[in-house]
Protein backbone atom coordinates (compact mmCIF):
# COMPACT_ATOMS: atom_id res chain seq x y z
CA UNK A 1 0.00 0.00 0.00
CA UNK A 2 1.29 3.43 -0.79
CA UNK A 3 -0.36 6.42 0.43
CA UNK A 4 0.49 10.38 -1.31
CA UNK A 5 -1.73 13.55 0.55
CA UNK A 6 -2.27 16.57 -0.68
CA UNK A 7 -3.74 19.16 1.65
CA UNK A 8 -5.38 22.29 0.14
CA UNK A 9 -6.72 25.05 2.01
CA UNK A 10 -9.92 23.73 3.51
CA UNK A 11 -9.93 20.30 1.77
CA UNK A 12 -6.93 17.30 2.12
CA UNK A 13 -6.51 14.51 -0.39
CA UNK A 14 -5.12 10.76 0.72
CA UNK A 15 -4.85 8.66 -2.13
CA UNK A 16 -4.14 5.05 -1.50
CA UNK A 17 -2.69 2.45 -4.33
CA UNK A 18 -2.51 -0.97 -3.79
CA UNK A 19 -4.47 -3.16 -0.80
CA UNK A 20 -6.04 -2.53 2.36
CA UNK A 21 -6.36 -5.40 4.61
CA UNK A 22 -5.02 -6.15 8.20
CA UNK A 23 -1.17 -5.90 6.55
CA UNK A 24 -1.95 -1.97 5.92
CA UNK A 25 -5.06 -0.97 7.58
CA UNK A 26 -3.03 0.22 10.32
CA UNK A 27 -1.55 2.94 8.51
CA UNK A 28 -4.17 4.15 6.49
CA UNK A 29 -5.55 5.10 9.58
CA UNK A 30 -3.06 6.85 10.99
CA UNK A 31 -2.78 8.66 7.96
CA UNK A 32 -6.40 9.97 8.16
CA UNK A 33 -6.21 10.63 12.44
CA UNK A 34 -3.27 12.63 12.11
CA UNK A 35 -5.37 14.86 9.77
CA UNK A 36 -8.37 14.39 12.06
CA UNK A 37 -6.82 15.20 15.23
CA UNK A 38 -5.67 18.53 13.26
CA UNK A 39 -8.79 19.40 12.85
CA UNK A 40 -8.83 18.93 8.78
CA UNK A 41 -12.01 17.34 8.39
CA UNK A 42 -12.58 17.72 4.73
CA UNK A 43 -11.42 14.51 3.47
CA UNK A 44 -11.41 13.45 -0.31
CA UNK A 45 -10.19 9.91 -1.06
CA UNK A 46 -9.05 8.55 -3.82
CA UNK A 47 -9.39 4.73 -3.66
CA UNK A 48 -9.20 4.15 -7.77
CA UNK A 49 -5.99 2.46 -7.72
CA UNK A 50 -6.92 -0.01 -4.87
CA UNK A 51 -7.17 -3.52 -5.98
CA UNK A 52 -8.06 -4.65 -2.70
CA UNK A 53 -9.93 -3.30 0.14
CA UNK A 54 -11.30 -5.85 3.26
CA UNK A 55 -13.17 -5.02 6.37
CA UNK A 56 -10.48 -3.94 8.25
CA UNK A 57 -10.13 -1.06 5.82
CA UNK A 58 -13.73 -0.45 5.74
CA UNK A 59 -13.64 -0.21 9.58
CA UNK A 60 -10.78 2.53 8.92
CA UNK A 61 -13.35 4.51 7.06
CA UNK A 62 -16.30 4.01 8.95
CA UNK A 63 -14.52 5.35 12.14
CA UNK A 64 -13.25 8.29 10.31
CA UNK A 65 -16.73 9.24 8.32
CA UNK A 66 -17.97 9.34 12.24
CA UNK A 67 -15.19 11.43 13.27
CA UNK A 68 -15.25 13.92 10.56
CA UNK A 69 -18.70 13.96 10.57
CA UNK A 70 -19.01 14.54 14.18
CA UNK A 71 -16.51 17.99 13.51
CA UNK A 72 -18.73 19.03 11.09
CA UNK A 73 -16.53 17.38 7.89
CA UNK A 74 -17.21 14.52 5.35
CA UNK A 75 -15.12 11.92 3.65
CA UNK A 76 -15.86 11.75 0.03
CA UNK A 77 -14.37 9.21 -2.94
CA UNK A 78 -12.98 10.91 -5.52
CA UNK A 79 -12.97 7.94 -8.20
CA UNK A 80 -13.07 4.16 -6.69
CA UNK A 81 -12.17 1.16 -8.33
CA UNK A 82 -14.32 -2.14 -9.03
CA UNK A 83 -13.10 -3.81 -6.04
CA UNK A 84 -13.56 -0.87 -3.78
CA UNK A 85 -17.02 -0.20 -4.46
CA UNK A 86 -18.11 -4.06 -4.65
CA UNK A 87 -16.26 -4.93 -0.97
CA UNK A 88 -18.68 -1.78 0.20
CA UNK A 89 -21.36 -3.02 -1.63
CA UNK A 90 -20.86 -6.39 -0.27
CA UNK A 91 -20.84 -4.85 3.52
CA UNK A 92 -23.72 -2.74 2.65
CA UNK A 93 -22.07 0.08 3.29
CA UNK A 94 -22.06 1.63 -0.15
CA UNK A 95 -24.60 4.46 0.81
CA UNK A 96 -22.41 5.93 3.29
CA UNK A 97 -20.46 7.49 1.29
CA UNK A 98 -20.73 10.68 -1.60
CA UNK A 99 -19.16 9.80 -4.40
CA UNK A 100 -17.36 12.04 -7.17
CA UNK A 101 -16.44 11.05 -10.70
CA UNK A 102 -12.84 13.17 -10.61
CA UNK A 103 -10.49 14.64 -7.41
CA UNK A 104 -11.87 17.81 -8.90
CA UNK A 105 -15.06 17.04 -8.32
CA UNK A 106 -14.51 15.79 -5.11
CA UNK A 107 -12.54 18.41 -3.45
CA UNK A 108 -15.51 20.98 -5.64
CA UNK A 109 -17.87 19.29 -3.37
CA UNK A 110 -16.59 20.97 -0.11
CA UNK B 1 -11.62 -32.22 -9.19
CA UNK B 2 -8.18 -29.84 -8.66
CA UNK B 3 -6.71 -28.98 -4.80
CA UNK B 4 -4.24 -27.47 -3.74
CA UNK B 5 -2.80 -26.25 0.04
CA UNK B 6 -0.75 -23.80 1.15
CA UNK B 7 0.89 -23.48 4.62
CA UNK B 8 1.51 -20.24 6.20
CA UNK B 9 2.54 -18.19 8.73
CA UNK B 10 -0.11 -16.14 10.87
CA UNK B 11 1.13 -13.49 9.39
CA UNK B 12 -0.67 -10.45 7.76
CA UNK B 13 1.76 -10.29 5.17
CA UNK B 14 0.95 -13.50 4.19
CA UNK B 15 -2.23 -12.40 3.23
CA UNK B 16 -1.79 -11.89 -0.40
CA UNK B 17 -0.38 -15.37 -1.41
CA UNK B 18 -3.89 -16.69 0.17
CA UNK B 19 -5.99 -14.79 -1.75
CA UNK B 20 -3.81 -15.07 -5.01
CA UNK B 21 -4.38 -18.68 -4.49
CA UNK B 22 -7.76 -18.22 -4.14
CA UNK B 23 -7.91 -15.98 -7.02
CA UNK B 24 -6.24 -18.55 -8.89
CA UNK B 25 -8.58 -21.18 -7.85
CA UNK B 26 -12.16 -19.59 -8.27
CA UNK B 27 -10.58 -18.66 -11.97
CA UNK B 28 -10.00 -22.38 -12.61
CA UNK B 29 -14.08 -22.96 -11.51
CA UNK B 30 -14.81 -20.74 -14.50
CA UNK B 31 -15.81 -18.14 -11.71
CA UNK B 32 -16.37 -14.23 -13.15
CA UNK B 33 -14.07 -12.08 -12.10
CA UNK B 34 -15.96 -10.36 -9.83
CA UNK B 35 -17.29 -13.77 -8.11
CA UNK B 36 -13.47 -14.13 -7.87
CA UNK B 37 -12.74 -11.22 -6.05
CA UNK B 38 -15.79 -11.87 -3.52
CA UNK B 39 -13.95 -15.36 -2.73
CA UNK B 40 -10.67 -13.29 -2.27
CA UNK B 41 -12.46 -10.77 0.19
CA UNK B 42 -14.09 -13.76 2.16
CA UNK B 43 -11.57 -16.15 2.84
CA UNK B 44 -9.04 -13.18 3.42
CA UNK B 45 -11.80 -12.20 6.07
CA UNK B 46 -11.68 -15.32 7.54
CA UNK B 47 -8.12 -15.23 7.83
CA UNK B 48 -7.78 -11.80 8.87
CA UNK B 49 -9.85 -12.84 11.80
CA UNK B 50 -7.91 -15.54 12.61
CA UNK B 51 -4.74 -14.20 12.77
CA UNK B 52 -6.64 -11.05 14.86
CA UNK B 53 -8.46 -12.61 16.97
CA UNK B 54 -7.97 -16.08 16.97
CA UNK B 55 -4.16 -16.18 17.67
CA UNK B 56 -4.79 -12.78 19.11
CA UNK B 57 -1.04 -11.19 17.93
CA UNK B 58 0.88 -11.85 14.72
CA UNK B 59 3.20 -14.81 16.35
CA UNK B 60 4.31 -17.62 14.28
CA UNK B 61 0.96 -19.62 14.32
CA UNK B 62 0.16 -21.84 11.09
CA UNK B 63 -2.94 -21.68 8.84
CA UNK B 64 -3.40 -24.39 6.36
CA UNK B 65 -5.27 -23.33 3.60
CA UNK B 66 -6.63 -25.86 1.29
CA UNK B 67 -8.62 -25.16 -2.01
CA UNK B 68 -10.34 -27.38 -4.38
CA UNK B 69 -12.55 -26.73 -7.46
CA UNK B 70 -14.69 -28.59 -10.05
CA UNK B 71 -16.39 -26.57 -12.69
CA UNK B 72 -18.09 -23.47 -11.06
CA UNK B 73 -17.88 -24.09 -7.25
CA UNK B 74 -15.03 -23.56 -5.06
CA UNK B 75 -14.03 -24.91 -2.15
CA UNK B 76 -12.12 -23.64 1.10
CA UNK B 77 -10.77 -25.50 4.24
CA UNK B 78 -8.79 -23.34 6.68
CA UNK B 79 -7.51 -24.93 9.50
CA UNK B 80 -6.15 -23.06 12.23
CA UNK B 81 -4.92 -24.10 15.94
CA UNK B 82 -6.22 -20.85 17.57
CA UNK B 83 -8.90 -21.28 20.71
CA UNK B 84 -12.07 -22.42 19.78
CA UNK B 85 -14.38 -20.27 17.59
CA UNK B 86 -16.98 -20.77 15.25
CA UNK B 87 -18.13 -17.74 13.30
CA UNK B 88 -21.48 -19.84 12.46
CA UNK B 89 -22.84 -18.60 16.00
CA UNK B 90 -23.50 -15.76 17.58
CA UNK B 91 -24.30 -13.85 13.93
CA UNK B 92 -26.96 -10.83 15.08
CA UNK B 93 -29.64 -9.71 12.96
CA UNK B 94 -27.99 -5.79 13.03
CA UNK B 95 -30.35 -3.14 12.56
CA UNK B 96 -28.44 0.13 11.51
CA UNK B 97 -29.22 3.54 10.16
CA UNK B 98 -26.56 5.67 7.82
CA UNK B 99 -26.06 7.87 10.89
CA UNK B 100 -24.70 5.08 13.04
CA UNK B 101 -23.31 2.44 11.29
CA UNK B 102 -21.48 -0.76 12.15
CA UNK B 103 -17.87 -0.08 13.29
CA UNK B 104 -16.91 -3.50 13.66
CA UNK B 105 -18.61 -7.01 13.19
CA UNK B 106 -18.27 -6.62 9.60
CA UNK B 107 -16.02 -9.80 8.80
CA UNK B 108 -18.20 -12.30 9.34
CA UNK B 109 -21.33 -10.97 7.57
CA UNK B 110 -19.19 -10.49 4.72
CA UNK B 111 -17.89 -14.05 4.54
CA UNK B 112 -21.57 -15.30 4.86
CA UNK B 113 -23.07 -13.07 2.50
CA UNK B 114 -20.30 -14.17 -0.11
CA UNK B 115 -20.16 -17.62 0.71
CA UNK B 116 -23.29 -20.34 -0.55
CA UNK B 117 -21.78 -22.33 2.76
CA UNK B 118 -19.96 -21.60 5.81
CA UNK B 119 -19.53 -24.49 8.30
CA UNK B 120 -17.36 -24.99 11.17
CA UNK B 121 -15.92 -28.27 13.32
CA UNK B 122 -13.50 -28.19 16.09
CA UNK B 123 -11.55 -31.61 15.82
CA UNK B 124 -8.14 -32.97 16.85
CA UNK B 125 -7.70 -29.30 18.70
CA UNK B 126 -7.93 -27.06 15.53
CA UNK B 127 -10.39 -24.89 13.92
CA UNK B 128 -12.02 -26.12 10.51
CA UNK B 129 -13.27 -23.13 8.61
CA UNK B 130 -14.98 -24.84 4.94
CA UNK B 131 -16.37 -21.99 2.99
CA UNK B 132 -18.29 -22.94 -0.64
CA UNK B 133 -19.24 -20.66 -3.27
CA UNK B 134 -21.04 -21.49 -6.56
CA UNK B 135 -20.79 -19.74 -9.64
CA UNK B 136 -24.08 -17.75 -10.33
CA UNK B 137 -25.73 -18.83 -13.19
CA UNK B 138 -26.94 -14.96 -13.62
CA UNK B 139 -23.58 -13.62 -13.61
CA UNK B 140 -21.94 -15.49 -16.49
CA UNK B 141 -23.50 -12.85 -18.74
CA UNK B 142 -22.55 -9.68 -16.64
CA UNK B 143 -19.05 -10.14 -16.19
CA UNK C 1 -12.72 30.07 -28.83
CA UNK C 2 -15.04 27.48 -26.63
CA UNK C 3 -16.49 27.52 -22.99
CA UNK C 4 -16.90 25.32 -21.14
CA UNK C 5 -18.22 25.73 -17.24
CA UNK C 6 -18.28 23.56 -14.21
CA UNK C 7 -20.16 24.29 -10.98
CA UNK C 8 -19.12 23.20 -7.53
CA UNK C 9 -20.60 23.60 -4.45
CA UNK C 10 -18.07 26.78 -3.87
CA UNK C 11 -16.27 27.08 -7.15
CA UNK C 12 -17.13 27.21 -10.32
CA UNK C 13 -14.21 26.34 -13.57
CA UNK C 14 -14.31 28.11 -16.39
CA UNK C 15 -12.40 26.20 -19.40
CA UNK C 16 -11.67 28.29 -22.49
CA UNK C 17 -10.13 27.02 -25.69
CA UNK C 18 -9.09 28.53 -28.28
CA UNK C 19 -8.69 32.46 -28.74
CA UNK C 20 -9.59 35.36 -26.39
CA UNK C 21 -8.97 38.68 -28.87
CA UNK C 22 -12.11 41.28 -29.26
CA UNK C 23 -14.13 38.77 -31.77
CA UNK C 24 -14.65 36.55 -28.81
CA UNK C 25 -13.81 38.30 -25.30
CA UNK C 26 -17.43 39.61 -25.50
CA UNK C 27 -18.55 36.07 -25.06
CA UNK C 28 -16.01 35.45 -22.09
CA UNK C 29 -16.89 38.03 -20.53
CA UNK C 30 -20.76 37.13 -21.06
CA UNK C 31 -20.13 33.96 -18.95
CA UNK C 32 -18.26 35.19 -15.97
CA UNK C 33 -20.75 37.89 -15.69
CA UNK C 34 -23.61 35.24 -15.12
CA UNK C 35 -21.55 33.61 -12.50
CA UNK C 36 -20.74 37.16 -10.59
CA UNK C 37 -23.79 38.16 -11.40
CA UNK C 38 -25.44 35.18 -9.59
CA UNK C 39 -22.84 35.70 -6.57
CA UNK C 40 -20.79 32.64 -7.91
CA UNK C 41 -17.11 34.58 -7.04
CA UNK C 42 -15.00 31.98 -6.53
CA UNK C 43 -13.76 31.12 -10.23
CA UNK C 44 -11.10 28.95 -11.21
CA UNK C 45 -9.93 30.16 -14.96
CA UNK C 46 -8.42 26.72 -16.91
CA UNK C 47 -6.27 28.56 -19.36
CA UNK C 48 -4.30 25.73 -20.42
CA UNK C 49 -5.78 25.66 -24.23
CA UNK C 50 -5.80 28.97 -25.04
CA UNK C 51 -3.23 29.73 -27.45
CA UNK C 52 -3.72 33.42 -28.03
CA UNK C 53 -5.21 36.29 -25.85
CA UNK C 54 -4.82 39.81 -26.66
CA UNK C 55 -5.47 42.66 -23.83
CA UNK C 56 -9.31 42.41 -25.17
CA UNK C 57 -9.12 39.24 -23.00
CA UNK C 58 -7.05 40.83 -20.42
CA UNK C 59 -9.87 43.15 -19.98
CA UNK C 60 -12.19 40.72 -19.02
CA UNK C 61 -9.73 39.23 -16.36
CA UNK C 62 -8.86 42.32 -14.65
CA UNK C 63 -12.52 43.38 -14.46
CA UNK C 64 -13.45 40.54 -13.34
CA UNK C 65 -10.91 39.65 -10.59
CA UNK C 66 -12.00 43.49 -9.39
CA UNK C 67 -16.01 41.99 -8.91
CA UNK C 68 -14.87 39.23 -7.58
CA UNK C 69 -12.28 40.55 -5.59
CA UNK C 70 -14.89 43.13 -4.32
CA UNK C 71 -17.07 40.74 -3.17
CA UNK C 72 -15.18 38.41 -1.16
CA UNK C 73 -13.97 35.66 -3.89
CA UNK C 74 -11.14 35.67 -6.43
CA UNK C 75 -10.33 34.14 -9.85
CA UNK C 76 -7.10 32.32 -9.96
CA UNK C 77 -5.91 30.00 -12.40
CA UNK C 78 -5.54 26.25 -13.29
CA UNK C 79 -2.96 26.08 -15.51
CA UNK C 80 -2.27 28.49 -18.69
CA UNK C 81 -0.72 28.43 -21.53
CA UNK C 82 3.08 29.57 -22.19
CA UNK C 83 0.90 32.24 -24.75
CA UNK C 84 -1.18 33.59 -21.79
CA UNK C 85 1.36 33.90 -19.74
CA UNK C 86 3.64 35.78 -22.51
CA UNK C 87 0.41 38.02 -22.83
CA UNK C 88 0.09 38.92 -18.82
CA UNK C 89 4.30 39.35 -18.92
CA UNK C 90 4.00 41.86 -21.53
CA UNK C 91 1.16 43.86 -20.09
CA UNK C 92 2.81 43.37 -16.85
CA UNK C 93 -0.32 41.98 -15.33
CA UNK C 94 1.02 38.61 -14.42
CA UNK C 95 1.38 39.34 -10.90
CA UNK C 96 -2.45 39.71 -10.51
CA UNK C 97 -3.19 36.14 -10.85
CA UNK C 98 -2.50 33.02 -8.84
CA UNK C 99 -1.31 30.23 -10.94
CA UNK C 100 -2.67 26.95 -9.71
CA UNK C 101 -0.68 23.64 -11.81
CA UNK C 102 -4.00 22.32 -11.77
CA UNK C 103 -7.59 22.18 -11.58
CA UNK C 104 -7.65 20.01 -8.57
CA UNK C 105 -5.34 22.48 -6.49
CA UNK C 106 -7.05 25.94 -8.09
CA UNK C 107 -10.38 24.57 -6.94
CA UNK C 108 -8.63 22.96 -3.26
CA UNK C 109 -7.05 26.99 -3.08
CA UNK C 110 -10.75 28.46 -1.96
CA UNK D 1 13.57 41.08 -48.61
CA UNK D 2 10.34 39.32 -48.80
CA UNK D 3 7.00 40.77 -48.26
CA UNK D 4 3.47 40.11 -48.39
CA UNK D 5 0.44 42.61 -48.02
CA UNK D 6 -3.05 41.10 -46.79
CA UNK D 7 -6.67 43.30 -47.25
CA UNK D 8 -8.89 42.51 -44.65
CA UNK D 9 -12.47 43.87 -44.17
CA UNK D 10 -12.34 45.96 -40.29
CA UNK D 11 -13.98 42.72 -38.71
CA UNK D 12 -12.67 41.38 -36.28
CA UNK D 13 -13.07 37.59 -38.03
CA UNK D 14 -10.67 38.46 -40.06
CA UNK D 15 -7.59 38.56 -37.28
CA UNK D 16 -6.97 35.52 -37.34
CA UNK D 17 -5.42 35.60 -40.73
CA UNK D 18 -3.80 39.01 -39.82
CA UNK D 19 -1.88 37.25 -36.72
CA UNK D 20 -1.34 34.13 -39.13
CA UNK D 21 0.54 36.19 -41.67
CA UNK D 22 2.59 37.88 -39.25
CA UNK D 23 3.75 34.43 -37.42
CA UNK D 24 4.71 33.16 -40.86
CA UNK D 25 6.56 35.96 -41.58
CA UNK D 26 8.52 36.11 -38.02
CA UNK D 27 9.21 32.57 -38.39
CA UNK D 28 10.87 33.54 -41.61
CA UNK D 29 12.73 36.31 -40.43
CA UNK D 30 13.99 33.85 -37.75
CA UNK D 31 12.53 34.85 -34.62
CA UNK D 32 12.39 32.43 -31.83
CA UNK D 33 8.59 31.06 -30.93
CA UNK D 34 8.41 33.47 -28.16
CA UNK D 35 9.14 36.59 -30.68
CA UNK D 36 6.99 35.03 -32.75
CA UNK D 37 4.22 35.24 -30.56
CA UNK D 38 4.62 38.96 -29.67
CA UNK D 39 4.72 40.06 -33.17
CA UNK D 40 1.18 38.72 -33.62
CA UNK D 41 -0.11 40.04 -30.52
CA UNK D 42 1.19 43.61 -31.01
CA UNK D 43 -0.11 43.33 -34.13
CA UNK D 44 -3.30 41.97 -33.47
CA UNK D 45 -3.47 45.09 -30.77
CA UNK D 46 -3.26 47.13 -33.47
CA UNK D 47 -5.50 45.81 -35.72
CA UNK D 48 -8.47 44.97 -33.25
CA UNK D 49 -8.20 49.08 -32.53
CA UNK D 50 -8.23 50.27 -35.74
CA UNK D 51 -11.51 48.20 -35.94
CA UNK D 52 -12.58 49.15 -32.02
CA UNK D 53 -11.94 52.43 -31.53
CA UNK D 54 -10.99 53.33 -35.71
CA UNK D 55 -13.60 52.40 -37.34
CA UNK D 56 -15.75 52.12 -34.27
CA UNK D 57 -17.99 49.21 -34.99
CA UNK D 58 -17.60 46.48 -36.81
CA UNK D 59 -18.20 47.65 -40.39
CA UNK D 60 -17.05 47.20 -43.89
CA UNK D 61 -13.98 48.78 -43.56
CA UNK D 62 -10.58 47.79 -45.18
CA UNK D 63 -7.47 47.49 -43.71
CA UNK D 64 -3.95 46.62 -45.28
CA UNK D 65 -1.78 44.96 -43.69
CA UNK D 66 1.55 44.63 -45.02
CA UNK D 67 4.93 42.73 -43.86
CA UNK D 68 8.59 42.47 -44.84
CA UNK D 69 11.50 40.35 -43.43
CA UNK D 70 14.80 40.60 -43.60
CA UNK D 71 16.94 37.76 -41.57
CA UNK D 72 16.55 39.18 -38.15
CA UNK D 73 13.96 41.77 -38.75
CA UNK D 74 10.16 42.10 -39.03
CA UNK D 75 8.40 45.24 -40.09
CA UNK D 76 4.52 45.78 -40.60
CA UNK D 77 2.86 48.47 -42.30
CA UNK D 78 -1.03 48.97 -41.22
CA UNK D 79 -3.21 51.28 -43.33
CA UNK D 80 -6.84 52.57 -42.79
CA UNK D 81 -9.14 54.95 -43.54
CA UNK D 82 -10.54 55.52 -40.28
CA UNK D 83 -10.23 59.23 -38.72
CA UNK D 84 -6.68 60.09 -37.84
CA UNK D 85 -5.33 58.47 -34.65
CA UNK D 86 -1.81 58.57 -33.58
CA UNK D 87 -0.99 55.97 -31.14
CA UNK D 88 2.63 57.20 -30.71
CA UNK D 89 1.36 60.43 -28.60
CA UNK D 90 -0.39 60.51 -25.69
CA UNK D 91 0.97 57.87 -23.97
CA UNK D 92 0.57 58.34 -20.29
CA UNK D 93 2.82 57.08 -17.54
CA UNK D 94 0.92 54.45 -15.19
CA UNK D 95 0.99 53.78 -12.09
CA UNK D 96 -0.40 51.23 -11.04
CA UNK D 97 -1.13 48.69 -7.61
CA UNK D 98 -1.83 45.33 -7.53
CA UNK D 99 -5.24 46.37 -5.78
CA UNK D 100 -5.92 48.84 -8.63
CA UNK D 101 -5.12 47.66 -11.84
CA UNK D 102 -5.80 49.11 -15.32
CA UNK D 103 -8.79 48.48 -16.90
CA UNK D 104 -8.19 49.60 -20.18
CA UNK D 105 -5.33 51.16 -21.92
CA UNK D 106 -3.15 48.04 -22.34
CA UNK D 107 -3.05 47.71 -25.76
CA UNK D 108 -1.18 50.25 -27.00
CA UNK D 109 1.21 49.85 -24.10
CA UNK D 110 1.77 46.23 -25.46
CA UNK D 111 2.11 47.59 -28.76
CA UNK D 112 5.16 49.53 -27.58
CA UNK D 113 6.75 47.29 -25.38
CA UNK D 114 6.77 44.53 -27.89
CA UNK D 115 7.73 46.48 -30.81
CA UNK D 116 11.02 48.24 -31.29
CA UNK D 117 9.86 50.82 -33.07
CA UNK D 118 6.17 52.12 -33.66
CA UNK D 119 5.74 55.39 -36.35
CA UNK D 120 2.66 56.95 -37.36
CA UNK D 121 1.85 58.86 -40.18
CA UNK D 122 -0.94 60.30 -42.03
CA UNK D 123 -0.55 60.38 -45.64
CA UNK D 124 -3.93 60.72 -48.24
CA UNK D 125 -6.58 60.71 -45.62
CA UNK D 126 -5.22 57.46 -44.49
CA UNK D 127 -3.83 56.36 -40.88
CA UNK D 128 0.03 54.27 -41.73
CA UNK D 129 1.51 52.36 -38.62
CA UNK D 130 4.54 50.99 -39.44
CA UNK D 131 5.81 48.58 -36.68
CA UNK D 132 9.34 46.78 -36.89
CA UNK D 133 11.04 44.17 -34.49
CA UNK D 134 14.46 43.20 -34.38
CA UNK D 135 15.06 39.72 -32.91
CA UNK D 136 17.31 39.44 -29.90
CA UNK D 137 20.16 37.74 -30.00
CA UNK D 138 20.30 36.77 -26.29
CA UNK D 139 16.27 34.97 -27.40
CA UNK D 140 18.02 32.57 -29.98
CA UNK D 141 19.55 30.26 -27.52
CA UNK D 142 16.37 30.09 -24.87
CA UNK D 143 13.59 29.25 -27.30
N1 LIG E 1 -11.11 -16.55 14.14
C1 LIG E 1 -11.65 -15.99 15.23
N2 LIG E 1 -11.25 -16.35 16.46
C2 LIG E 1 -11.77 -15.77 17.55
N3 LIG E 1 -12.71 -14.82 17.50
C3 LIG E 1 -13.15 -14.42 16.33
C4 LIG E 1 -12.65 -14.97 15.13
N4 LIG E 1 -13.27 -14.36 14.10
C5 LIG E 1 -14.13 -13.47 14.64
N5 LIG E 1 -14.06 -13.50 15.97
C6 LIG E 1 -14.88 -12.70 16.91
O1 LIG E 1 -16.05 -12.28 16.22
C7 LIG E 1 -16.13 -10.85 16.20
C8 LIG E 1 -16.69 -10.38 14.88
O2 LIG E 1 -15.76 -10.59 13.85
P1 LIG E 1 -15.86 -9.80 12.51
O3 LIG E 1 -17.26 -9.92 12.00
O4 LIG E 1 -14.80 -10.24 11.61
O5 LIG E 1 -15.68 -8.28 12.89
P2 LIG E 1 -14.45 -7.54 13.57
O6 LIG E 1 -13.23 -8.32 13.27
O7 LIG E 1 -14.47 -6.22 12.91
O8 LIG E 1 -14.76 -7.43 15.04
C9 LIG E 1 -14.71 -10.39 16.45
O9 LIG E 1 -14.72 -9.14 17.07
C10 LIG E 1 -14.19 -11.46 17.38
O10 LIG E 1 -14.58 -11.23 18.72
N1 LIG F 1 -6.85 52.99 -34.02
C1 LIG F 1 -7.37 53.85 -33.13
N2 LIG F 1 -8.22 54.82 -33.54
C2 LIG F 1 -8.74 55.67 -32.66
N3 LIG F 1 -8.50 55.66 -31.35
C3 LIG F 1 -7.67 54.70 -30.87
C4 LIG F 1 -7.07 53.76 -31.73
N4 LIG F 1 -6.30 52.96 -30.98
C5 LIG F 1 -6.42 53.39 -29.71
N5 LIG F 1 -7.25 54.46 -29.63
C6 LIG F 1 -7.59 55.22 -28.43
O1 LIG F 1 -6.58 54.99 -27.46
C7 LIG F 1 -7.12 54.42 -26.29
C8 LIG F 1 -6.15 53.41 -25.67
O2 LIG F 1 -6.09 52.30 -26.50
P1 LIG F 1 -5.56 50.91 -25.92
O3 LIG F 1 -4.26 51.17 -25.25
O4 LIG F 1 -5.56 49.92 -27.01
O5 LIG F 1 -6.59 50.51 -24.79
P2 LIG F 1 -8.14 50.20 -24.89
O6 LIG F 1 -8.44 49.76 -26.27
O7 LIG F 1 -8.30 49.13 -23.88
O8 LIG F 1 -8.84 51.49 -24.49
C9 LIG F 1 -8.43 53.84 -26.71
O9 LIG F 1 -9.37 53.77 -25.67
C10 LIG F 1 -8.88 54.78 -27.82
O10 LIG F 1 -9.50 55.91 -27.25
Amino acid sequence: MDIQTQEHKRVVVVTVQGRIDSATAGEFEDTLNEFTQQGKNNIVLDLSNVDFISSAGLRVLVTTRKAVKGAGGNIVFAGSSEQVLETLEIAGLDVLFEKYSDREAAIGSF
Amino acid sequence: MDSATLRIEGQYDQLQSVRDLINQAAENAGFSSKECYACQLAVSEAVENIIRHGYGREVENKIQVTVSTEPGVLNVELTDDAPPFNPTNNRKERQWSIDDPPIGGLGIEIIHSIMDDVEYSRESGRNHLSLQKKKRASSESTD
